[in-house]
């Protein structure tokens, strides 16, 4: 497994987001290999029936993912060629959440984020925290563009190991949102304390540009990589994340 | 001298814990993709900003002035004399010299200006009492644009005037269900005479905004955090305006924004420890849809109709049908989601009152200082003649009067009996 | 900054020619004597007073101040717009942003101040659609005062609207011709019912006044000087809010006061050769009852029951019935005397206008403007669109909208065919 | 006949009204002669049909005067045992007023008062004025407690005899008028160039006190010595001419 630091840098890393399995599991296994040379951190979401917060796209690769659960998990182990944070929503994992970050360690991940915690489980952001550390796992925390500056400064002092905002109001579809506006909010309260990554319906070489500008410490691709897919399989996903690799380190 | 603001301000930076995202519902299309065929665009970026101040246009800000911001801010004496207090201050700010009666022209002058930023010629909307219908109607004649609304049928037809007004600023009022829509069409079929409900006139007003994307824009006149924002101006106005910091500040609560409008500025201060740091928060609701006092917080749809993304928030359920009171813009099933917040950390208390004693309250008020409160404005004032009479010497109270209610004579004739 | 003003103006003291005197009728009790009854004591020194400039009493400032004073004074730049006028300004001063919607508070408010001065408890008065009526409800409830309205029988029926809000503000409304009165009772005798009349009406409020003077006294709307005084606040203020010297000024007459409130002071300047020296002032009246353009310059009574004195006016005889117009304000038979003087001297034009083109007229500035217009002012409306069309370039052009017509629907759904 | 000057001065004078030939011919002259040690100067009015700037008192005397009009004016030839001024409406003579005022100077009349003059016939006054003193008579001038500044200065300019201001709506009815104010504004804008009288309701020592302390330059008695004199003839009327001059002198 190849690591690539994630921290403040000049250097913005390229994060792919899969949802585990999809869109079965030997593809998915596929994927991992094909486009790992080019992707810095992989974001492997665990299939679930309630994807709340994810837009229509990601939400289909949950429903068809060959996999659910923990059992998709147990795919993961040995599999990434890649550093890789679990993201998986509290909702699923609250009553058994020990068990589970117990699991996202011994596949290998390095982290997990978990979309809703900080909105549905503010309750259990130290105790989420607590139990990452427990099992080795670095806790990574997603924040939307409109987060209260005081909470993000908490957060940073938690020294997660990314700050994760969200774009837009959910994965891969694009409102019309001053994102450079938003950006430049939360990296300036961050500041270099901490990485911040940004995702949610980035999708060409000029989103990718403009946010490397903004100084973002990494891109996740999500459902622009998914639809690729779809269209015309795994050639079609690889040249997108070429070309969006080349707009990061033009 | 107070001046009307150069920024709205945007409580979502300050909240002690996060807002929840929108959602989408498992099933059906995004309604979150929708919004961008039927909102203006910069609506849509002011509900995901991050900016803690957001800058008004400066055309919104000549409106304001020509509308006539700052409203005032005034003493209740005569108020306060008529309780028998004793050095307790009653202090309210007036919406009601807005040429609309109401707060609601605020959001609407910047829903219009905006719709117009991107090009559209019309706005439309969905009524029922009439103030958005009404507020809405100005704005557009303001901008000039075209305004098409949407009136339930019964209150086209049992409330002709605020109609009136709205097609003497040259909306086109259709009472819905209309012919007009697919939906319309079909439920018109069914009963010719079908009363509709806000649901409905909204799915109408949607279905008619998305004939012609590029030209027409729809408006919300509460409940989204955009909406709030545009409301803050109250607020800031009265930060400034204030003789004496209050005690207690209350405001009633109908999607919110004239409650988060009016107090946010000041619960911003208080969080920010920055001020109003012993103020006390009063939001007051009808029983006939108290959803801050026994809603339930969870995702919901803003829309009785479901078109819009889900929201989380104190709600009775997007189905909820509240008993048909007066004070129509209190007739809401579910609260903003920056309100349900504050509600839940007990930052504002809330509270539910009755028409009957409410009216009574506006009676009182009206008879005290010469103003008749628009029934949901005279929730308001219940509570703060509540608070005031508990309250000890020193205190100092601070209310919304969000409406005056010229237009609302048959409410106080009917709850008040007068033939 | 503008402040509400210090004193009144009365322009009798920059007359070019003094105004004549009151009178008595040659048969019958003296009117003249009679007033000492009726009328607050102040008002009667103030209606012969020599005095240019009046000082307010402090608490009429105060409340001028409640109730919204100073009114903002605006540019209709949308209006011009749609005019098409080139470089010609209109600028408007807003009265009804007042809780009453129109200027007649000005007055009201003192009146009822100087007859709790004279120890009475109770303000007694006539009204007919009911913005008299109405103010004077505000200015008692202000001040305390119970307060008793003689409403003509047919608008008690035709027009609740204003009639509610007078009993909500907690005043006593009857019907006239009323069981109170002698007069009242004589007139039911013949016909249960009878629909009154606003002559009737005033003497059923004098004949209750003089039941109880001591605890009683009757206001007058309009015509007499000392409205017209009370009503200069308006344009006082406006002149310190003119950001340019306008070269045209308008406003509506019904009995003058509302004109008189705004043009005098800028008379009164252009008479003392301070300012205002090349402005001319239009006086707008209603062809329903033109008595500027129409009438003849004579002695007659104020009233059309006679039981004021007689003052020299322009007027169309006080038994002149003037059609059903919407705009009931303007339906008055005389103009106040200083006004009349003004106009045979002409120093102030006069136009009347029907109702149609008027309504038109209105709904055109509500289009443009956003506020939809009183009939009443709608008239003032008409002449500024007239002259702006006829104005060359560089000319300013300022008037008065003495209300809003929030409660006029009745007018403009009827006039302009709004169902 | 007694002359006494009217003019500014320390010293108030006391003017009685009277209707010539009220309430007969005989009790007239009578009058003028009981109470000429005590008046300085008499207004006597031409008896009209429509005295209609008068009050009801004044009024009653009209209509009950033995004689009316020209008639009435004879009566005074040598038998005013003062310096007196004629009241008249201009209206009942304005088609011959040369006739008018020759008469009135006839009579022994030193000037002519028209009430109506500034109100109704405003354009006459330089004809009222040089026709006057064609016939050696003074103009005099009748203003309201509301006149014109300015046109009391041209009034000024045309030196009448004296301007007399009336305190009250009309003569005889007292209403609550604030008249020490407007004698104040009069007495002000007329400074010393021009006598200033005052009438209307005025009738009782205290009134008197008050107007003398307001620097005018005479009061002039009406309806208050009408209402005696109906009340119990001339005695009482004498008396209270009597109570009056004492206030004035005292
Ligand atoms: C006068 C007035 N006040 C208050 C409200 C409550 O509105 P909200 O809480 O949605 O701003 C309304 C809604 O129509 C209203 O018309
Ligand atoms: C709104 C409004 N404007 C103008 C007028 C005219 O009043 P006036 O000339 O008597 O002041 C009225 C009288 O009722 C009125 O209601």
């Amino acid at each position: 497994m190849v690591h690539v630091p994630i921290n403040v840098s000049s250097c913005t890393k390229l994060i792919l987001y899969l949802t585990a399995t999809y869109p079965s599991t030997a593809t998915f296994l596929n994927i991992l290999e094909t486009v790992s040379s080019i992707v810095d951190l992989f974001e492997i979401g665990v299939p679930t029936n309630n994807p709340k917060y994810d837009g229509p796209t990601v939400r289909m690769t949950h429903r068809a993912a060959e996999l659910k659960g923990m059992e998709a998990l147990d795919v993961l182990k040995g599999n990434v060629p890649r550093d890789f944070v679990i993201m998986a929503y509290m909702e699923d994992h609250v009553d058994k959440l020990e068990l589970f970050l117990k699991k996202c360690a011994e596949v290998g991940a390095r982290g997990v984020l978990m979309p809703d915690l900080l909105f549905d489980y503010y309750e259990m952001v130290e105790k989420f925290v607590n139990e990452c550390r427990k099992f080795g796992l670095e806790p990574c925390f997603f924040i939307s563009s409109k987060f209260p500056y005081r909470e993000v400064e908490r957060l940073v002092e938690l020294r997660p190991l990314f700050i994760y905002l969200g774009l837009q109001a959910c994965s891969g579809v694009r409102l019309p949102i001053f994102i450079e506006r938003n950006v430049k909010i939360y990296r300036n309260i961050i500041g270099d304390r901490c990485p911040l990554i940004v995702g949610f319906a980035i999708k060409s070489p000029d989103d990718v540009k403009l946010l490397k500008r903004l100084r973002v410490d990494g891109i996740v691709i999500g459902s622009a990589f998914i639809k690729e897919l779809s269209r015309c399989g795994i050639e079609c996903g690889l040249k997108l994340l070429e070309s969006l690799k080349r707009a990061l380190v033009e | 001298m107070v001046t009307v603001p150069s920024h709205w301000y945007n409580i979502a930076a300050d909240l002690p814990i996060p807002l929840p995202p929108v959602r989408d519902p498992d099933t059906g299309p995004s309604r979150i993709e929708l919004l961008t065929k039927i909102l203006p665009s910069v609506l849509i970026d002011q509900e995901f900003s991050g900016e803690r101040w957001i800058p008004i246009p400066d055309e919104v800000r000549r409106m304001y002035e020509k509308v006539g911001r700052p409203t005032p801010y005034r003493r209740a004496e005569n108020l306060e004399r008529a309780l028998g207090l004793k050095d307790v201050h009653i202090y309210y700010k007036f919406e009601g010299v807005l040429p609309s009666g109401s707060h609601k022209l605020n959001t609407a002058l910047a829903q219009a200006y905006y719709a117009k930023q991107d090009g559209a010629e019309e706005v439309v909307t969905e009524t029922s009492a009439g103030q958005w219908g009404l507020a809405t109607s100005i704005a557009a004649a303001l901008f000039g644009m075209r305004c098409t609304i949407f009136m339930t049928r019964a209150s086209y037809r049992s409330k002709p005037q605020r109609r009136i007004l709205m097609q003497v600023l040259g909306a086109t009022v259709h009472p819905s269900p209309s012919e007009l829509t697919e939906i319309g069409r079909k439920l018109l079929e069914q009963d010719r005479e079908h009363p509709g409900s806000l649901g409905i006139a909204i799915s109408e007003a949607v279905e008619y905004v998305l004939k012609e994307p590029e030209k027409r824009r729809y408006l919300p006149g509460s409940v989204m955090e955009f909406v709030l924002i545009h409301q803050t101006v109250i607020g800031l106005e009265a930060i400034e305006q204030m003789p004496e910091q209050p005690d207690i500040v209350i405001a009633c609560v109908g999607g919110g924004s004239n409650f988060g409008g009016f107090t946010y500025p000041m619960i911003g201060m208080k969080l920010r420890e920055e001020g109003f740091e012993k103020t006390r928060f009063i939001a007051v609701e009808s029983k006939a849809a108290p959803k801050l006092t026994s809603g339930r917080y969870m995702y919901d749809h803003p829309d009785t109709s479901g078109i819009l993304p889900l929201i989380k928030m104190y709600t009775l359920g997007k189905d909820f049908v509240p008993p048909p009171i007066h004070a129509a813009g209190l007739r809401y099933h579910g609260a903003a989601p920056s309100l349900s917040i504050l509600v839940k950390l007990g930052i504002v208390e809330a509270v539910a009152y009755e028409q009957e004693e409410v009216m009574k309250a506006a009676q009182l008020f009206a008879r005290c200082e010469g103003i008749i409160p628009a029934p949901e404005s005279a929730h308001a004032i219940k509570a703060v003649i509540d608070v005031a009479r508990k309250s000890s010497p020193g205190t100092v109270i601070a209310f919304n009067l969000s409406g005056h209610g010229l237009l609302d004579t048959d409410a106080y004739s009917k709850v008040l009996g007068i033939q």
